[in-house]
């Protein structure tokens, strides 16, 4: 019962500290919010050993029973080592650096690019003339697919109706996307700082 | 300031009151349970993800949907997975996210089952923790995806992959472009407020849901300054504009 | 002749791509677990050094600078950490909570004008002033926005004026839909040709791109037609 | 009939696959299809265009490393061109995979670079990852002495034009190239209080990035790789944006007739079935 309050009171006054200043402006409570949110962000930097704490467990685990490909799990676990065994030889060249340009780089904007795929997938899918919704989907994405792709633009002039699309419609939008997100998400802000939702502290609502 | 303060006001006297007004139902919060039904008859398991990001509103919203998510699997027997990392605030969240899960084990009174293996941490690295869930997926070819939380451009990869392996794909995107491309792509969409409020929703609690009537007259409030200022504006002045630039 | 670190680097990025590609084909494969723990390993590794850095160089060079009130920061720290045995997790509680509302503070501060008043302001636009291509602009943004909130109101039964503006305004809604999927998919079409540009240029790269496409495309069929890929693949 | 039906329900590993063959093969041997110039990428040179050898520009690489490879083009192509107006450029980081892009940059536009004498501590400086979150770029914005000692080599930047700079107002323009990282952060501290802001982002946080260009908190937006192209094109240094673009356009094509086989497929097969059920 304690622990509960206490919690809910810590939550709330160090969102006043970073919060407030914001709006009023006091140099030295701006300084202490600065200095708290450096503060939050060492210790969050801290709780990524108890997800490696985990990572390792779930992986020895996967050594012990043995399911089908745990080879899989023990490799991981040795590139963990293995890269941080790198960065000790220096980050700017050496092994570390071959790591970083071989293997994360490379997989990273592929898994970016994988999703040129996806929406191409999506496409084939999804832009069927059902209903009017559909008819409008796909006219206004059909338009802004000829504008976009650069070689049109050098027969027909898309460009006021594509500029059009995006910056009406989309931006519309976008805004309307932005001014809902914001309401629901100061109302939700609230309903937490009135503790009405313990659960995302940890925190047995039953408790 | 002051708005902050009203707004402040006014969900405290709506929470108070816990007067029900009309809540218009909202598709994909409903779908969660029919998901989770589905897979627990299918007998596969379910994938609920949190984002990638710190404390911020998505990342809270999507605690207060899995904490749902993971009482009605466990109910209902189903394996939810539930996998986390991805960002460099996102550390903070996965205990958390144990903690709701452990607890929805403990409420149905079968803690010896849960399975922290199940919450795998896939690195601080935005796609490498992408591509872990995807391989999750191909792997474990769950019966629902529920994909909440602030999720960026990897999101497309979680929704398009589930659909493909055949699961119930209920997502929520935290920018427009995403939320073109998902509800394209997703069986169910969670636009704009639909997952902050998504606590309140699903809440049995009268006085949670009445907190929702708060944000309708805040889109009020907008929709009539952006009429009224206009109007003015129209007419020459611009009165609204230096009010609300104050 | 290029320099064998360069090769190395691109062979072994090419084939680890192609495959991550792998997962295209529709079934979990051994090739995509390959290229999916070796990422996720690597980047848990790089995750750790540049947090352990982090620690270094903002918490402990600010201390020995005179900032004594980050150490702090390594209080809280350590006592999240405790909740490896679930005797002491209750301490980690206090830290959660104040990074929950030190995190949700800035993340609501600024949402309030860039996300509220900054939107209002914006949409507020003269509707009889300027060139016709202004006018035309200004009016479809304004009825756009308009239409579009009235959808989103969820508390007001919806019935005749607001149902029909909600219809409309949802109708509205599905046409941006259109024009910002294409607009993504132009964006996610230039990551591709990025992540594939890294591959042909230089040219010399060019023949190493194709045979590792072939190799991996080879090998995917061959395991599928014999009934191992199932078998290779981790279990989940 | 049968091929109807195949229209419309279709393995989508084929749609992969050619979408696969199309995007590579211009890639291999490029076919140099024509482009036109937007009117947005105009704005933007005429923003570097306009800069001169006292200005000050932060730079901040805001992408990981697949977002580089997209807006690659246009990086180079605004570098190079701040490079040979010889304004003061400081290169910030914030994603750890972006720390080597800098390096990358200054090599590809090497020639420019050595012509003007552009010269490391004297014309620019790098700091590296100094961006990790909105914290860092707050304190950045607000005391910048106070935060930032030494550059990406771990030498003091004591004594380089960043002595001149002690909060946001110190800096003539903010000239963010994003894939959305920091760049709330880098509107909430640097552009909502006046700074100057360019932004280059990809066309994913295109529309997400548009509302902040009418608003005037963004003096130009260059758009994706498209724009690097254009760009490119507009300062005459053709580059790796400008071969893409047969990529670019072969890959919306493919789109559009994918969509119009899908619901050539669908209507046909919706006769059908109508005609069977007579």
């Amino acid at each position: 019962m304690k622990s509960r309050e206490l919690s809910l009171i810590a939550m709330f006054l160090s969102f006043l500290v970073v919060f407030v200043p914001y709006f009023i402006d006091v140099p030295a409570l701006d300084t202490f919010s600065t200095k708290l949110i450096t503060i939050t962000a060492i210790t969050v930097s801290f709780t990524l050993l108890l997800a490696i704490h985990s990572q390792f467990k779930r992986g020895f685990d996967f050594v012990r029973r043995k399911p089908r490909g745990w080879i899989f799990k023990v490799y991981m676990m040795i590139t963990i080592v293995l890269m941080l065994l790198f960065a000790l030889g220096g980050l700017e060249t050496g092994p570390y650096h071959w790591a970083m340009y071989a293997i994360i780089t490379p997989l990273s904007s592929v898994n970016y690019g994988i999703l040129a795929f996806y929406l191409a997938s999506t496409c084939a899918r999804a832009f069927k003339a059902r209903n009017t919704k559909s008819i409008l989907l796909i006219l206004t994405g059909f338009i802004m697919l000829l504008y976009q792709a650069p070689f049109t633009g050098a027969f027909f002039d898309l460009g006021p109706i594509g500029i059009y699309l995006a910056n009406t419609f989309g931006l519309a939008a976008g805004r309307m996307f932005l001014i809902s997100v914001t309401v629901g998400a100061m109302v939700f802000g609230i309903r937490i700082l009135l503790g009405q939702e313990p659960g995302v502290l940890g925190i047995r609502s039953e408790e | 300031m002051f708005l902050v303060v009203a707004i402040f006001v006014i969900v405290y006297y709506y929470l108070k009151s816990g007067k029900i007004p009309y809540v218009r139902r909202v598709a994909g919060l409903d779908a969660i349970e029919e998901a989770v039904g589905r897979s627990a008859e299918m007998g596969k398991p379910v994938m609920s993800t949190i984002g990638i990001d710190g404390f911020n509103y998505w990342t809270l919203a999507a605690l207060t949907i899995l904490e749902h998510v993971s009482r009605d699997c466990v109910k209902k027997g189903v394996r939810i997975l539930v996998p986390t990392g991805g960002g460099d605030s996102s550390y903070i969240v996965r205990p958390v996210a144990e903690e709701i899960v452990k607890d929805a084990y403990m409420l149905e009174g079968n803690p010896e089952d849960y399975r922290p293996e199940d919450l795998p941490f896939l690195s601080g690295q935005q796609y490498a923790y992408t591509g872990g869930v995807v391989g999750i997926l191909q792997r474990a070819k769950p019966g629902a995806c529920i994909m909440v939380g602030g999720h960026h451009s990897e999101a497309m990869n979680i929704a398009e992959t589930a659909v493909l392996v055949g699961a119930i794909t209920i997502t929520s995107g935290t920018y427009v472009s995403n939320v073109a491309v998902l509800a394209c792509a997703s069986d169910y969409i969670l636009i704009g407020e639909e997952s902050p409020a998504a606590g309140a929703y699903l809440s049995k609690d009268p006085a949670q849901r009445a907190s929702i009537r708060c944000q309708d007259i805040y889109k009020g409030i907008s929709i009539a300054l952006i009429i009224l200022g206009t109007f003015v504006r129209t007419l020459g002045s611009s009165f609204f504009i230096q009010l609300l630039s104050s | 002749m290029t320099d064998p670190v360069e090769l190395s680097i691109m062979v072994v990025g090419c084939f680890l791509s192609m495959c991550m590609f792998s997962t295209l084909y529709g079934k979990s494969s051994p090739l995509y677990s390959l290229a999916e723990e070796s990422y996720i390993g690597f980047a848990t590794g790089l995750t750790i050094v540049m947090n352990l850095m982090y620690i270094y160089n903002t918490g402990v060079v600010g201390i020995q600078g005179g900032d004594w009130i980050l150490i702090f920061g390594f209080i809280l720290g350590i006592a999240t950490l405790l909740r490896i045995n679930p005797k002491y997790s209750y301490f980690s509680r206090l830290p959660i909570a104040i990074t929950l509302g030190a995190q949700l503070g800035l993340s609501l501060r600024t949402q309030i004008y860039t996300g509220f008043i900054d939107q209002i302001k914006a949409s507020i636009v003269p509707l009889f002033e300027g060139s016709a291509k202004t006018l035309i602009y200004n009016w479809t943004t304004f009825i756009c926005v308009i239409f579009m909130l009235s959808f989103f109101l969820y508390t007001i039964e919806i019935k005749g004026p607001i149902k029909l503006s909600a219809k409309i305004g949802e109708y509205l809604m599905y046409a941006s839909f259109g024009a910002i999927f294409a607009q993504t998919f132009m964006g996610r079409l230039g990551l591709f040709v990025g992540s594939i540009q890294n591959f042909t240029v230089p040219p010399w790269k060019k023949p190493i791109l194709i045979a590792c496409m072939a190799i991996v495309l080879v090998a995917l069929i061959a395991l599928d037609k014999l009934n191992l890929l199932e078998k290779l693949t981790p279990e989940e | 009939m049968s091929l109807l039906k195949s229209f419309n329900s279709y393995d989508s590993r084929i749609v992969y696959l050619l979408l696969f063959l199309i995007v590579t093969i211009p890639l291999l041997s490029p076919m140099g299809l024509p482009i036109s110039v937007s009117p947005s990428t105009v704005t933007y040179y005429e923003v570097i265009d306009a800069l001169g050898p006292d200005d000050l520009v932060l730079v901040v690489l805001d992408t990981e490393f697949s977002g580089y490879m997209e807006i690659q083009s246009g990086i180079i192509a605004s570098m190079r061109v701040m490079v040979e107006r010889d304004a003061k450029m400081c290169v910030a980081v914030s994603h750890p995979e972006a720390t080597g892009i800098p390096e990358l940059v200054f090599a590809a536009i090497k020639n420019t670079v050595d012509e003007h004498g552009y010269t490391y501590g004297e014309d620019y400086v790098i700091l590296g990852y100094v961006f990790p979150n909105e914290a860092a770029v707050a304190s950045a914005a607000q005391d910048w002495q106070g935060v930032i000692h030494n550059d990406f080599y771990g030498q003091s930047t004591e004594g380089t034009f960043l002595d001149q700079i002690h909060d946001w107002s110190d800096w003539t323009l903010i000239s963010d190239y994003t894939t959305g990282i920091q760049s709330g952060s880098l509107i909430n501290h640097f552009g909502l209080r006046g700074t100057p802001m360019i932004v280059n982002c990809i066309g994913v946080m295109i529309s997400t990035q548009m509302p902040y260009l009418s608003t005037g908190i963004y003096q130009a937006l260059l758009q994706s790789m498209r724009g690097g192209a254009e760009l490119e094109y507009l300062t005459g240094h053709p580059g790796p944006g400008m071969t893409a673009m047969d990529a670019f356009t072969l890959g919306h094509y493919m789109l559009i007739v994918l969509i119009i086989i899908g619901n050539i497929g669908y209507f046909g097969t919706k006769e059908n079935s109508r005609r069977n059920v007579e």
